[in-house]
């Protein structure tokens, strides 16, 4: 057992699949002598050489491109794309290729790779550095997307990640790359990719999100129990292609309410996809409409502005309240 | 001042526009079997080409992209290559995929709409058609990479046209094959117009040969209507690249005398004498010349090819024509290994509308 | 008064506005000598010379990057991206650049530019060269994304595009472009962008389409009038970012049901969105649950199985007939 | 094997690391103010940097990206460029940007965090920071393709480092600049490195100055640390292009001696050797060393500049501190023209919301 955080978590995800597997390798820039700009691969060029841990020219197509091409012959790339606010000119071979290969050769060839990026914002970084664009990803059929958060999470879904057979975006929200650490046995178990995780049960209300949000949503549950006794459910989606939504569906038919809370602008957002759904499947199991609280639709701020797009603690709440209150 | 770098870029040709030799043919051209083997292979890719385009026009095939002119480099490609390396083609190389092994049948099938045809069984680490320009190079430099992490010796070969070298993809491909040293080598096919964009207007370069010094790589032209230099530098730049020797761009200059695709009408943007002095340098009568000149060919053994050719397309037009078609369902069936919960229910109400129809 | 095509119209549209306004510019693949691949912008060489309509070279990062460069000195670029297929490589410079240049600099700079591309399926076309992937787009803070549907919204929602400030994408659906011609005056008069169109008044159900989708949401409606006297409002949102949900919700006020209509794939589409906003909004007026028809959750198949994917009358009819007789 | 094309790459220097002219001067360098002038800008823009970095260090700045021992290619282009001309920045070019009369405050207030510092009204065409790599060059290509259509005497300038280079943008850009022949400068800072990443890694190309080869259009060399040679030849260079001559490439050899932002730490990566052997190319020194020489500046002059530079930041940094926060909800205001009825609301609930917690 160690005591990681989240961006420790990912690298021992790493050093573990590195080791069980040779296919395995990890492209990106500045990933190797450097361990990448968040240390997610740090001493990982030193332990497993530098044709398994490559630092790649500074072309986020090219990193894609190489991917796709290393995957189709037999390899398991894990690209990291250094920032989410980068990871455009990689959107061409994600949906163009890597979510095709498989279904253009009928399976002759696949696309078992991993593209990895941090993301969100809070973190007082320059333009580019901080937006939330999931959902320009959750419309491509073909790829999975998937988003951890907490260690454990981060661990067992990266192995996941790493060991389907399928392309994979694995976004990690990167202000909580170091909130706090748990306790984590690196024995190689990887948790199920397409489920959601019910973190808190909850009889009033289900709350659903994920990435850092996940921390607001929580402390907002506390609050609400605290001031209110209002029972807040809390679901993290993890897996936002293909979504679960049996487990929020079944947790909403209980509740009769909900809010779903992200950090991407709000139109076109994956909370409108699962609010959808909910008002297609779960129309008369609620007693209230479904909020969305999200960031803004407009464009996410300089560092000044960025904690008032976040949704925070206190958006939530009010939206919980309203929810509660609905005649 | 101070000279820092300097760059030379050549052109080779070993048969000329009448079909003789201009230089010393290398070993390989000095046996007559190779060369009517080349010859036929020629033929049979335009008689394929014909009859997928009479396909189209009578509705049988979807849109379809003619090589007629090219087929020296597709052919020469073909046969430069090994069996284990791997082909990262765009949507023109039906001629190299036929060297490969690639049944006609199959490639008729993708053209007519339907996944399977990229199925195929022989050349299968090959790369799939893929029509957004220059996006494939990146695979060959990744599967290059493949190959050379395992000491594979392997070469990964990508074929993009003049239009694609444009494209930024292709520039990053060719630069990071040179700075890893990747067993690749980049095929540029100056059929001189895309769609309707000359070459001229696709680059001030003088050459395309010399976009590989951008990557600090040897780049060089070929006459791409001579499958014998196709075949020679291609085969020298593979052997290179699989002894370590890293990539090769190598620029065929040749013509594409169809139209862009069937979905075309290059008389829009390109004069018939331009189109008529190109036809002078057909790569499959200057091939026939010189093998007749060396009496290693006549006119009875080409009626003789032609037919054979023209049986082997029908074969395979019959084999396209009455394969079986696909459950509409299907087309869920290869989107991941296993079909997530979320989608089964839309595959089952594709296949039950399906059944009311039937 | 002309009698045209909504490809003719599209055309009819620039010819007015470059001899208005000498700073529109086109630019594109094969727009010149070749009038496009679709003949949209045929003539026009011609007419406005080689420096207003541009041959580029092959490259669509190029090409949006340009217009970017164009629009902020000063220019009114109309991009072409030869088919939606190939406009991922202009995402980059979409979303990091086009959307935000009035932004970044306080207005100093603006990015006046119109990227059009040719969409959607139907047309026994190749690979790429038939998705519908404006959710993208649409989920882009400070960009429009416009679709007409017929040739006199092509006409006017053009020249609006073009004289819009800010940048827009204008996605036209090709299976229509030669479908029908209108009369229409070439008078210079834009339609208003940020609205939708109501094509249909009725009174038990509101149909809520885009782009080609129209036409088979149309013919629905006809049909279910005819055979069931279901009376069907259609609507036809055509500015699908920044969204008109007004318009909308006062007709589902009225029906209290809704379908909608969308080729592009369901999860994440823009069908979603409005169903969440329905849901959020408008829930107290649902009589039924929000249905989508729309592409499926898979790769758009090559042709042959092209029309198996794409919403057709029939099953317009169902997702109709199912929420009348919802209880 | 015929020759079909051939290039050279030269490089350029007027002052060497030790401050002696080895080639005559251009015109413009005999005259004392304009040097001592560049000498100023140079110290003035390490001056900024200093207290930017230590502004970051205290929290009261956001990630900065200095350009320590790289001051005289910023200098040395912005004095080349007419006010008319328009620049496409990355995002360490403060430099430059000085020069072209953007106030230091801007820039600071930019890097604060704050849109507001890309609003600045003298250059007000140039094109704000850009922080996705080569991006920006593409821009350039737009501006100068507007300038050529509106037949204006002006010149758009890209500047993108070593690792921007390998981005398809970037040759996307130099490709259409030349066969548009657009009047384009396209100045490539090479610093050696890109963050951890270093030039030997980005590319096999011998110089980044022969990527133009790929382009059809000149490139070279130039030693960055030189401020006269970067003045010159990129002067050389806008005339040109301001003349319908086309873009050139100009590749200005310099080093990145600080971390590559506030936010990283370069001792992961480099050796203190090599930092210690190229503080000993110092732009700032080599030109002191100089004016000295030639009679043309003194210690006390120095002083006394340092005491004038330190001045003028005090002054930027005090009006940077001292501007009035905006209210969040403006983070709608400049979205779109007017803002669309579907996003007032969202406006709305977030100013309700300043208002309850004020
Ligand atoms: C990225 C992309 N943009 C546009 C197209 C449409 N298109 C198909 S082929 C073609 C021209 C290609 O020319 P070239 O690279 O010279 O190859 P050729 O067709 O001559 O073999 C274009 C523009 C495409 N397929 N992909
Ligand atoms: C497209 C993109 N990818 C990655 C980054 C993250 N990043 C910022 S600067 C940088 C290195 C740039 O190196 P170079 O081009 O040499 O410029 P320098 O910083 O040395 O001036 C990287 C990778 C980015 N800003 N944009
Ligand atoms: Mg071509
Ligand atoms: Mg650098």
């Amino acid at each position: 057992m160690s005591n990681l955080a989240m961006v420790e978590a990912v690298n021992a995800a790493f050093a573990h699949e590195m080791n069980a597997d040779d296919s395995v390798v990890l492209l990106g820039e500045d990933i190797g002598v450097n361990g990448g700009v968040f240390r997610a691969t740090v001493d990982l060029q030193e332990r497993f050489g530098e044709d398994r841990v490559i630092d790649t020219p500074l072309a986020e197509t090219m990193i894609a491109g190489l991917s796709v091409g290393m995957a189709a012959q037999g390899l398991k790339p894990v690209a990291e794309i250094q920032f989410m606010g980068f990871i455009y000119p990689a959107v061409d071979q994600i949906v163009s290729h890597a979510s095709r290969m498989r279904n253009r050769t009928c399976g002759r060839l696949t696309c078992p790779m991993v593209l990895r990026a941090p993301f969100g914002g809070g973190i007082r970084a320059p333009e580019h550095h901080s937006e939330s664009t999931e959902a320009l990803f959750a419309h491509m059929p073909g790829v999975r997307v998937v988003i951890p958060s907490s260690p454990a999470r981060a661990y067992g879904l990266l192995l996941a990640a790493i060991r389907d057979p399928d392309p994979v975006i694995f976004l990690e929200p990167k202000r909580i790359y170091r909130l706090h650490k748990q306790q984590i046995e690196d024995n190689g178990e990887a948790l199920p990719l397409d489920v959601c995780f019910t973190l808190r049960d909850g009889t009033d209300i289900t709350l659903v999100s994920w990435g850092a949000s996940i921390h607001e949503t929580l402390q907002a549950a506390d609050k609400l129990k605290e001031e209110s006794e209002i029972s807040c459910e809390v679901i993290d989606v993890a897996t936002i292609k293909p979504l679960d939504m049996d487990t929020i569906l079944k947790s909403v038919e209980r509740t009769g309410r909900c809010v779903i809370v992200h950090e991407a602008a709000r139109t076109g957002g994956v909370g409108a996809d699962i609010a959808a759904q909910l008002a297609e499947k779960g129309l008369l199991s609620l007693f209230a409409p479904v909020k969305r609280v999200t960031g803004y639709d407009t464009v996410m701020p300089l560092l000044k502005l960025e904690n008032h797009y976040l949704p925070d603690v206190d958006r939530i709440r009010r939206a919980v309240k309203e929810t509660m209150e609905f005649a | 001042m101070e000279t820092v770098a300097s760059f030379e870029i050549h052109y080779r040709q070993y048969l000329n526009a009448e079909g003789r030799a201009v230089d010393e043919l290398p070993e390989f051209a000095k046996d007559a079997d190779v060369l009517q083997r080349f010859y036929r292979d020629m033929v049979l890719t335009r008689t394929f080409d014909k009859r997928a385009i009479a396909l189209q026009r009578t509705g049988r095939l979807g849109t379809y992209a003619s090589s007629l002119g090219q087929e020296a480099t597709y052919t020469g490609l073909g046969h430069a290559m090994q069996p284990r390396d791997v082909l990262a083609p765009s949507y023109r190389e039906h001629g190299t995929c036929f060297v490969r092994g690639v049944p006609m049948s199959d490639i008729l099938l993708y053209w007519g709409g339907d996944e399977r045809g990229m199925a195929f069984e022989k050349a299968k680490d090959d790369f799939p058609v893929s029509v957004p320009i220059a996006t494939h190079v990146l695979h060959a430099a990744g599967a290059a990479y493949a190959f050379k992490y395992r000491k594979e010796p392997r070469v990964a070969v990508a074929v993009c046209g003049d239009g694609g070298t444009s494209k930024g993809d292709f520039y990053e491909s060719i630069n990071v094959a040179g700075v890893w040293v990747l067993p690749c080598v980049f095929m540029v096919v100056n059929n001189q117009w895309a769609i309707s964009v000359p070459r001229a207007k696709q680059s001030r370069s003088e050459t395309l040969a010399q976009k590989a010094v951008a990557a600090g790589i040897p780049g060089e032209q070929v006459d791409g209507n001579d499958v014998i230099v196709v075949k020679d530098r291609v085969e020298v730049a593979l052997t290179k690249a699989r002894q370590g020797g890293g990539p090769t761009l190598i620029e065929a200059l040749t013509y594409r005398r169809h139209d862009h695709t069937t979905a075309d009408d290059a008389s829009r943007y390109r004069s018939r004498q331009e189109l008529e002095s190109e036809k002078k340098k057909d790569p499959i009568e200057r091939l026939k010349h010189y093998l007749i000149a060396e009496g290693a060919w006549g006119e009875d053994q080409d009626r003789q090819l032609s037919r054979e050719c023209e049986g082997e397309v029908d074969a395979a037009v019959d084999q396209y024509l009455n394969t079986e078609p696909r459950a509409p369902e299907t087309m869920f069936d290869n989107l991941y290994e296993s079909l997530p919960t979320l989608y089964q229910n839309q595959r089952e109400e594709l296949q039950a509308k399906w059944k009311r129809h039937e």
